[in-house]
């Protein structure tokens, strides 16, 4: 692996570890509002999956897509800011959280309800195909998500048309307070795929080297027209829930376990051992991402509000009783 | 669930004498022009395709366009709707027809959750210029589950606009504007109506998509309808003309925006006011209606307006009780 | 096979035959109204499933269901004079050819938005289930039902609480106008079972032996309590969708081929080369069916309507405005 | 989307000193009791069992019941309340919970087009004795697609009962009515009302389940509200006392039906009444009490029914905007 990759790897999943700890922090103190779902323990799903996509492809993520929006190219302040729900924030102060967006990027949020981005991936997909583009979009869901009803008809138009959509399932085995044995009749949810003739496969979740190569292929799979694939990476949310959560439905040793496989700490070890970085690339990067969160914290902070409450429900404002607004 | 010819043929705008044209048919050539002019509009829907629509709306269109821009769907209403959200949120401009109404149920997230929402979510970077399409009313005995109007659906969602084309050329005028326009718009059209003829000008300048027409002047009462509606109200209005009584009919053309402007100016004239509503009266779009009318207008009004509207039931199968379950011209002239 | 068995199938087929084609004539004539799905063609599924299941046993399916309703003995009178919309009529007048209902037959219907019977009978099975009953419930659903999300959401939890379903896929390859191959990205329906570790087979829909068969041991499975079980039939209809439609985008050639495997002919032949029936046993019952017809639509023709509109809205009559009904 | 204590306590119910307990812990003990009586009674919902419940509603039910009457369910809204219905329909009275009402439009085929229309088309021989509960509001920054309160998309459903409970007290009757009532019910909880205390007691008789509450005797206005609206209202209304205006406020509990004997008696005493609405005003409920109060009390009322209730428009996200988009206690007092 090259250098250059590698600190990139590095530098995206200290941000994200560091950027969460920090909204984290942020929210107690009652600076951030709402349900805030943070990334730790995952950070190898994004990371290694979106830099197998390239510039020009759409990303599609949840409610938990801070560190998406962040590697897709979104400025870690335009996320705070949001979060602080502040007019600098990437979708203005209106969204919050849950609803990150920048078009510019073709980062395409950002959606609360759980299900909605199948959809609206394979209607990007769609539009895509029709227009002959070699460009592709890439889904993200967790295990939970892969219950809703609309996984599955996507799944079949998807293939059915052979949309260019990567369809990429973050398994981190909850449901919120519900074990993925008591929510999904199979567990392993790559195993949908060939009900719909779709080729998928599972990878480790939790190294980011592994889901980097996984996803490369799949994409090029997609990218040759070849219709869609799901990646399935098996990974772990180290908090609850949202900030609202203890996670007291996880056992200790659980945690424990799946902390000793921490996709940080690992790439970075291996990052040393097989010499892409040395120990002062690792500092400098851990550095410079601290200031990074720090002048996000502050840029959120100092960034005014929004003001108007009425603007862009329509295209050009509406009065509902007929008259001119 | 397949074709079904009407035939009441109802008595608005059979007027003038100008080439005539059926509802469906001006659907479709609106639908035909807007794909000519913009590549950008495409059709998904069930049966659209290959069979030409249930109701013939997408007819030839298929053979035109090719799968790509006119999409048979499988039955998967809330994905193929947001298919349609994420095809608009990337620069396409679809057009989703939901077979009828009563399937919209299933896809109610896509409407509500995602395309009425996103432009103001995201701050106002994104815009969904969906238009979704759909047949509903009380039609032929279709039971209970197939004959819902669900115009109160929709209209309290901040984001999405609803038109109700009764005639030929406002459905032309309608659907073409909506295609156009860079917000999701609900086009609710009449199972009854489609095979209902009237004249067709297609070009002629349309009034603003939400505007209300006054379909007949009067000034004794306003009657203020949609849809099938319309037709029975013109109906009563001629017999309540015999009585020495004038009616004004509107037809309202759009449940959200609301014309009511237009009302107030007529109830200034006729002092009284019935809302007709083929829907079921609790909740309905007829109780905004009376409430903001009553609002605007309360000094010109001698009395509340009133609102006649479909009994608070379930649609029966049976032909009489159905045909009992809504309005009809006698029920109006009753109420005036 | 045993004679009794033969003639029991044999009646129902050649019932099913002939009602829906009193059925057609009496909508043309007028007589009935709305959207009437007929099911000439399909008659081995209903007839070969539904007499492998037991008394007690619930049965829910769609709006091309006159015939479950007969085979699982609701008297062919009740249902025609619910398509005439007439208070004797098993839904009163009020449900309609979609809508057919017999509480006390346990069958339950009836419903014409597709997919809705998924979850109905999957709530009927948790009920089942919570109470230790041995029985099961029958739910029939079409090819083109299977891309509704219910489909998935249901043999999700079905599986995952072993609940006491057999669904029973009517396979005839067409959703309205479009075929399978165009609705659905793997046509063979029984395919999804395995994503929820559930066991399905495919079986000739056109052989009524087959398909019974098939279900005893699929019930059997079933009550045992292993949980849910998919069968796939393999038919067609002859007729259009429904009364409204032509079916013009059939080929001549595949409705004759098909038509050349006609389920009741079929039958027919075997029974009497099998010596399960002769023919004055065949004439015997083609004659006593007739009758049956005849009656059904005579007491269809000379029933009352209902004349209550606002009854069986609620438990008990209800004031929406809080005064007194 | 998980528990989320309130710290606006409200100002309903809080005047006696009886035991104080919590919206949820009411709830909790009307379904533990309603659970102990009858073991048709049994409970589906996502996080419902082992964890709890988001808003604790269910917390211990799982542990004493078991998994078979406690059931958490995968994400799988619309099958899970069909499920609901079926087993309503085989025997059972099932409480199931959507976890807060924005998913609810993922089940409305389940609500709507079965649940509340099966006992009508089997020609009354089935019912569907299933409560639907379910958490809405305006809360706390949770964003456009969170903070939705549908009150009014159910409202012209024919078949369903629609309760608001505001207090502990209501919350533990109208929920304890609803699961033996042979009916579809929809219970509607306000988010920010869960963790409001007020005075308990179980053994009280309770009133009609749609029966209005006056909160607050008043002879100048009638302020209507329900859900969190009442504590804005009762507050508003300790201020307009001080400036000499009695405003009488009375808490609906029930959205359909609507008590308007006891509104009408109001405003026959009052001569003006305010709706005031967390939803959105255009189509809201609001609109329907406002047309049928206007008829039925028109020579009682000096000016129409007017409405106060949120913008139109999606919830935004920030917390200023936020709480703009919803009445405040200084906006009742300013319409006043
Ligand atoms: C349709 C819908 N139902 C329920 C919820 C509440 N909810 C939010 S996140 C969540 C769990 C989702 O689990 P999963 O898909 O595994 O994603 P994860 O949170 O684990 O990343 C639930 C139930 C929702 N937002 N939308
Ligand atoms: C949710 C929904 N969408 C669309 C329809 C219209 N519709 C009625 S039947 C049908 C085709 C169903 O095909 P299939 O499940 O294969 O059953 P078949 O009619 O072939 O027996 C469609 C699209 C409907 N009733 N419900
Ligand atoms: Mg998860
Ligand atoms: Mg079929």
């Amino acid at each position: 692996m090259q250098h250059k990759l590698a600190r990139q790897f590095f530098y995206d999943m200290t941000l994200a570890r560091q950027f969460e700890q920090a909204a984290a922090e942020q929210y107690t103190q009652g600076k951030i509002g709402g349900f805030l779902h943070l990334y730790p323990g995952e950070e190898a799903v994004a990371v290694g999956s979106l830099h197998a996509a390239e510039a020009g492809d759409y990303v599609v993520s949840t409610y938990r897509e801070h560190v998406h929006a962040m590697v897709w190219g979104v400025s870690p302040s335009a996320v705070m800011a949001e979060l602080f729900g502040r007019a600098t924030g990437c979708s203005g102060g209106y969204g919050g959280s849950m609803h990150l967006y920048d078009v510019s990027r073709r980062f395409l949020g950002g959606y609360a309800i759980v299900g909605e981005t199948f959809a609206i991936a394979a209607g990007v997909g769609y539009w895509l195909r029709l227009n002959d583009s070699t460009h592709i979009v890439i889904c993200y869901f967790g295990d939970g998500a892969a219950n809703q009803g609309t996984f599955h008809e996507t799944l079949n138009m998807a293939s059915l048309w052979k949309l260019p959509v990567l369809f990429v399932c973050e398994n981190n085995r909850y449901q919120i307070g519900t074990e993925i044995h008591r929510h999904s009749a199979v567990p392993d949810i790559y195993r949908h795929a060939s009900a719909y003739g779709i080729d998928g496969r599972q990878v480790d979740g939790m190294d980011v080297v592994a889901v980097y190569e996984a996803t490369r292929s799949a994409v090029q799979h997609v990218r040759s027209g070849n219709g869609p694939y799901l990646i399935e990476c098996e990974t772990y949310r180290y908090r609850g829930h949202s900030m609202a959560d203890s996670g007291a439905y996880r056992s200790a040793l659980e945690l424990a376990e799946l902390r000793a496989r921490d996709p940080l700490a690992l790439f970075r070890e291996r990052a040393l051992t097989q010499e892409w970085l040395n120990e002062s690339d690792c500092q400098e990067v851990e550095k410079a991402v601290e200031g990074v969160v720090v002048d996000a914290v502050r840029f959120a902070d100092e960034s005014p509000p929004p003001t108007d409450l009425s603007k862009d429900v329509y295209a050009v404002p509406l009065d509902l009783y007929g008259g001119r607004p | 669930m397949t074709r079904q010819r009407n035939d009441d043929v109802g008595s608005i705008g059979t007027a003038r004498s100008a080439p005539e044209l059926e509802v469906w048919q001006a659907l479709n050539i609106a639908l035909d022009r807007a794909m000519e002019r913009d590549s950008a509009v495409f059709i998904l829907g069930e049966d659209v395709g290959l069979f030409g629509g249930s109701y013939r709306v997408t007819q030839g269109l298929f053979a035109k366009y090719g799968e790509w821009r006119v999409r048979d769907t499988p039955i998967s209403e809330n994905s193929f709707v947001g298919i349609g959200v994420g095809a608009a949120l990337a620069g396409g401009r679809p057009v989703v027809e939901i077979m009828t109404v009563n399937f919209a149920l299933l896809a109610l997230d896509s409407i509500i959750n995602m395309a009425a929402k996103m432009r103001y979510m995201s701050g106002g970077q994104m815009q969904v210029p969906l238009v979704v399409r759909m047949p509903g009313g009380v039609a032929k005995q279709l039971g209970a589950q197939h004959s819902q109007r669900l115009e109160h659906t929709l209209l309290n969602v901040p984001g999405l606009r609803i038109v109700t084309p009764a005639t030929p050329q406002d459905s032309y005028w309608q659907l073409s504007q909506a295609i156009v326009a860079d917000d999701p718009i609900i086009v609710l059209e009449h199972e009854l109506l489609y095979f209902t003829k009237g004249p067709f000008d297609a070009d002629a300048l349309p009034p603003p998509m939400h505007a209300a027409a006054i379909r007949r002047e009067g000034s004794d009462v306003t009657l203020i309808a949609w849809h099938r509606m319309v037709s029975f109200s013109m109906d009563a209005a001629a017999k309540l003309s015999d009585s020495g009584i004038e009616a004004e009919v509107i037809d309202l053309r759009s449940l959200r925006p609301v014309d009511l402007p237009l009302l107030r100016e007529s109830v200034s004239k006729t002092h009284r006011a019935i809302v007709v509503e083929e829907d079921c009266r609790f909740g309905g779009v007829g109780a905004e209606i009376a409430a903001s009318l009553n609002e605007a207008a309360y000094r010109d009004l001698v009395s509340p307006v009133l609102r006649l509207a479909a009994s608070d039931v379930p649609t029966p199968y049976n032909a009489e009780l159905e045909r009992a379950s809504i309005p009809g011209i006698k029920d109006i002239i009753r109420v005036v």
